[in-house]
């Protein structure tokens, strides 16, 4: 196998706290002793542990955008229990980690994430008109806009990965400069194609991150349940490439590891796994039960890590944070949503023929025959009976 | 004798099977703590303990492959993939190993094993959630494939299937697990693997289906029977083995025959039943047997569903085409 | 004009790409420093260099998932599966993924790519390397399902498959890589996708087949001719899109027609095309179309290929019992 | 992420050498710093680095085992140029990784292992004549006497590893005590199924040993471009399993290693992973040209670390081989082969009824109509037309 180039991952690893676990709460998710140790920059109570690498505008903007996508949460939450929506997914407790995630990119970077993550997906351009649409029960919504290259979301687990490796890898061989980012979940850390899109990465050295969200369950399965390793963070090591575990939710403590790590793979140092420990604090889908595998304790000690009350804690402790600022975020995140959603709701009901005309570039021999015979309630699929 | 949904009929069969035979495992993604996403498996893992009912990492190659594993050691795991459109990770198991394990050993190690998938659509699910690839399994030489349309038929065709000793894919209609109830004696009994059902007979037209589109073919039957036609509806619950000589009796006493599937047309196994009926049935028929299917597409998201999904309108207008002639 | 075999016909295809299309890249196992196991790509890596034909871990799945990636992102990358019976890890990225991609996005993100594949029994071959399972490709919607049979097509073809703007899944049969020459011309042409190609015409009798059991067609064809049978020889070197008005216009001539193909029988993509056919020209048939095609189990090791392949008598005498009613 | 339960893996870590690397030759394989260090008890010239735990008599008889099957080799070599048999693919140089794990198995353990595992299918019970049946293109090969475990080798690269987690799954829920071993090579673990199959076993905690030879090659890939993890072994962190790495040309090493795992395994203490690094001193099969895509420099290297020699080397030290005795093991083990090969060769071709006999319990009525139709140059697959 050959030697890691010197360098590589050295950014990441500087990162890696020596001194003992960083974070107070012994969670299901991680154990003190666990390796790697965790990064992180901010206490749930808003003390901070070390010097901020970013201003308070910026961290007055990352505070706003965990609003609105607070707030696209709630909206959705609510339109799917109307049966305006399909099974919705909701991130409530992940808005750190997906935030800091998307902000750390350039743009034009690739994204390929999954059904839970509309935060990131939002922030690294994907418009909530699209997204909400897509939650309609509507192919459009993945159309996304020139120049957003985001893919729409994965709704297998797992299969997506490697797309961000063969992204990556081509950017590599036509000397861009845009890197990939893959989100998944710790589930999908047992896959197989997690074991495949890491070692390619790794093995072409393609400029991808590769950032889990570790939220404790895949649905109901436990993460103390899905592997005996000591963290995701570590399976890096199975692949010669570095890896980190950082708290999930310290919106500062994401930005700065996935900056990092999207620096080292912009700059041909290959990919890297960044493992945020978060907390769905929600319930699987709009389909599922928490109550069958998880206590209230344990939600409730989650929600005393809420990522965006203890960035308000910061905002208040520098003076940042009022709360007619609050009232004005949320306001305004309302807003946006609505008339997103408003959009949405208007947009025509898809065609048959639309159904049939995306399936390839144009529409084929058999599917110009369908199309003939089609549209609703029309005739069998077997085509028109010759009677030479 | 209780009335029980498809869905509780399948649980009851698991509960039967766990309870009369050792050698019965489950496994499958959230099918302990929570009973599965549909709930198939409620119950089963607080009443038969943690050594018999297992979650799983989220990983179909892995749960196929064990239970493969198991089921060469002399165990009889019914897996379950959480749904069809998940089960293509696994594809490479089942048909590379689950279903060749006889041949290559001349019978000395098999895999009496069931994989279990939820499928088919109507339900506004997401991507994914929605397969009806049925094809694509039915034609793997060395496993059976069996899908049941009723409560009854589904306890004892997965009561038989768990005893069968070959590898048996066995799929749950979605959209019937908690559309019908009908009575289904709480014993352990068995529908026999491979003959067609011959569900309604009538002799001008024959329909012939499985699984969720049972729903729309018995409504289509009903709607064609008011109209004073005679109707002989086949329901075809195991695709593989294919009773052509069941199929084919029918078609040769009607001379006329609709297929109904969900799947897309090209490729579907509707294609399969209709070649098989034109090759030993050709000079009964009057008219070509035509094929009611979803459009060569992925099946849609919600909004699109109603353009795709096969109804009654679609159904009856074909038999009516055929009639016609 | 060069006179080429197959293999090497798919190998200058693959130059012609590379030479005149930046955006075609080669990965796959092998392909690089040895050529490949069939040498198709032999000699393109040293010509065209080492960021151009990739050497891959061996994982079909990370093989056809990251090639999807390249596409999405504008190259145009050729994907190498070593043999068919090896796709099926790659089944899921195929079906769920590289499928997909235009329908989800609404032809926003696509995925002009090829996924090459040897394919077919008759060379004695190991257990997994004999597979003949285009029936699970073609009915995919989203993807095209190509297959050449002879060194014209095969050079044409492939270049459309890189060309074509939806992803190819491009079947290439082992039994004829090196069975015949022709000439090839040296230049950048393509052969269309889709229709059908009439290689002989008659008016009694249609046969229909593809990839490898072409030879076996041909040669039954030319021993029916013998006896004085006018036979039309149809090849179906696109499964998907299925051109049914050509193979219906040429049942409608003859009224009579026999599919061959090596795949077995169930499911088997004959019964698509013997679907079609009664149901756009039934009234046209004499006879059954009949099936001559591979028997319901597993491709066999070599001492009982002979069993399993269809052979020219088979052939002669299914179109004798068609040619008989 | 559960802790190891403490013990696990201590017989394993034990072995692991603490003062740098045991081996010599820096081969392609291995490098001197990569981790963890590797296991070895002979060297090449015979001389032993530490107590060796087994008799002189057992040393003998491994090694006249390896010289059976360096014969069956040759013989199976031989007779594919001939056209007996179907490709082969050949495993000298390898004789010690496989008869080395074969012989730390009890009797009726499972084995999951490769179409290069002949020397350890054939160790674990598996005849001669079954393998050569087997190679000639018969099914009827794989047909193996009750009692023997073994599975017919795997012709798919990785898809075989699971199984044996699932064997020894079974062994474990039914309190059996029976444990099962996979053999699979470097390029196995490239494939997804690898990386679940050792998650299952770690997570489950099943009674499997994984057996990987690294021979340094997939087919012309080498172990240095198929990953950048430092070794096969160090894989085994991503899921909390003890891994080990072993000088695979040492059958004595091999043996104690794959004792080790057996017993951790057999006791209860889940799954270990061990690799053995060798080399495939012959082409990848009878169909591969190495010359493309190696130097006879390194395959040349490779011979004077032959395996074979080595032990020969030791016991002449120990004044237990002589010219004699190895002409009469030669003698032996050819007669055995030879006699294996007329067996095989005299078993009557298979029928089309026996092909299509074996597909299902009972022919299904397809099959069997399949089977009143057919025979050789039998009719179309149709079926009867009936003239209703
Ligand atoms: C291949 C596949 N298998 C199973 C599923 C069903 N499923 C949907 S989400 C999920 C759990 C995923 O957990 P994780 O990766 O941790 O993501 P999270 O939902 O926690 O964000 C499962 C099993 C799926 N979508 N795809
Ligand atoms: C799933 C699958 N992919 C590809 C192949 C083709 N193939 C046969 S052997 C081989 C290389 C395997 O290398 P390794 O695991 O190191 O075993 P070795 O041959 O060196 O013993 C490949 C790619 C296969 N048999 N199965
Ligand atoms: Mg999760
Ligand atoms: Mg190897």
């Amino acid at each position: 196998m050959s030697s890691r180039k010197s360098g590589l991952g050295r950014g990441l690893d500087a990162l890696i706290p020596t001194a003992g676990p960083t974070s107070g709460a012994v969670t299901r998710q991680t154990r003190e002793n666990d390796r790697p140790a965790m990064f992180g920059l901010i206490n749930p109570d808003g003390s901070v542990r070390d010097r901020l690498p970013i201003t308070v505008d910026e961290m007055k903007a990352l505070y706003a955008d965990m609003v609105e996508a607070r707030t696209f949460d709630s909206k959705s939450m609510a339109m799917q229990r109307q049966g305006r929506l399909a099974t919705y997914a909701p991130f409530r407790g992940q808005e750190a980690a997906q935030v800091g995630a998307a902000a750390a990119l350039g743009d034009g970077d690739w994204v390929a994430a999954t059904y839970r993550d509309a935060a990131l997906n939002w922030r690294a351009g994907y418009p909530w008109e699209l997204l909400i649409l897509g939650r309609t029960g509507d192919e459009r919504g993945g159309e996304l806009p020139d120049g957003v290259n985001v893919l729409p979301p994965s709704i297998t687990v797992g299969g997506h990965m490697i797309h961000a490796v063969g992204l990556a890898w081509a950017e590599k061989l036509s000397n861009g400069d845009r890197i990939a980012l893959t989100s998944f979940g710790d589930g999908a850390t047992s896959e197989g194609d997690f074991h495949e899109a890491m070692n390619f990465a790794a093995v072409y050295q393609t400029p991808t991150v590769f950032f889990c969200q570790n939220n404790g369950y895949a649905i109901s399965y436990p993460i103390s349940e899905q592997t005996r390793s000591e963290s995701i963070a570590i399976k890096a090591e199975a692949y010669g490439m570095p890896g980190i575990r950082v708290d999930g939710n310290d919106v500062i403590a994401v930005l700065v590891a996935v900056r990092e790590a999207a620096a080292l793979a912009r700059s041909g140092e290959g990919p890297s796994l960044i493992e945020a420990v978060t907390y769905r604090l929600g319930p699987h889908t709009t389909a599922d039960d928490p109550t069958r595998y998880r206590d209230q304790e344990e939600t409730d000690a989650w929600e005393e890590r809420d990522p965006l009350v203890r960035v308000r804690r910061l905002l208040e402790q520098q003076g940042a944070w009022s709360e007619e600022w609050q009232a004005q975020l949320e306001q305004q995140a309302s807003q946006r949503i609505e008339s997103a959603v408003e959009w949405a709701e208007s947009v025509p009901p898809p065609t048959f023929e639309e159904m049939l005309s995306r399936v390839f570039a144009e529409p084929t021999q058999p599917l110009r025959q369908q199309l003939r015979e089609g549209g609703d309630g029309g005739g069998s699929g077997g085509g028109e009976v010759s009677r030479a | 004798m209780p009335e029980v949904n498809l869905a509780q009929a399948l649980n009851g069969a698991l509960a039967s099977a766990l309870e009369t035979d050792d050698r019965v495992v489950l496994l499958g993604e959230d099918i302990g703590r929570t009973g599965g996403v549909f709930r198939i498996t409620d119950g089963l893992r607080d009443r038969f303990g943690e050594n018999r009912v297992f979650d799983t990492p989220v990983a179909e190659s892995g749960i196929v492959g064990s239970a493969f594993g198991m089921a060469i050691a002399g165990m009889r795991p019914v897996a379950e993939i959480q749904f069809m459109g998940f089960s293509y990770p696994a594809y490479d198991q089942i048909i590379n190993h689950v279903a060749r394990i006889r041949n290559r050993t001349n019978h000395r190690f098999t895999a009496p094993m069931v994989i279990r998938m939820p499928y088919g659509g109507g339900i506004g699910a997401a991507e994914h959630h929605s397969e009806s690839t049925e094809a694509i399994y039915a034609h793997i030489p060395g496993i059976k494939v069996v899908v049941p349309s009723t409560p009854y038929d589904a306890r004892g065709l997965l009561l038989a299937a768990i005893e069968d000793p070959d590898p048996v894919v066995f799929l749950e209609p979605i959209r019937l697990y908690r559309a019908v109830k009908e009575d289904v004696p709480d014993i352990h009994f068995s529908v026999e693997i491979g003959p067609v059902r011959v569900e309604r007979t009538g002799d001008e037209i024959t329909l012939i289906s499985w699984g969720a589109m049972m729903k729309e073919t018995r409504a289509a039957a009903s709607r064609l029977e008011e109209d004073g036609v005679s109707v002989e509806v086949i329901e075809v619950h195991t695709l593989s083995p294919l009773d052509r000589d069941g199929i084919v009796a029918s078609v040769d006493k009607t001379g006329r025959a609709v297929v109904i599937h969900e799947a897309a047309l090209t490729g579907g196994f509707g294609g399969e039943i209709a070649a098989t009926i034109q090759e030993r049935a050709l000079y009964s028929l009057h008219a070509p047997v035509r094929r009611v299917t979803g459009w060569d597409t992925v099946f849609p998201l919600k909004r699109s569903e109603g353009h795709y999904l096969p109804d009654v309108e679609r159904i009856v207008n074909a038999a009516y085409e055929t009639l016609e002639v």
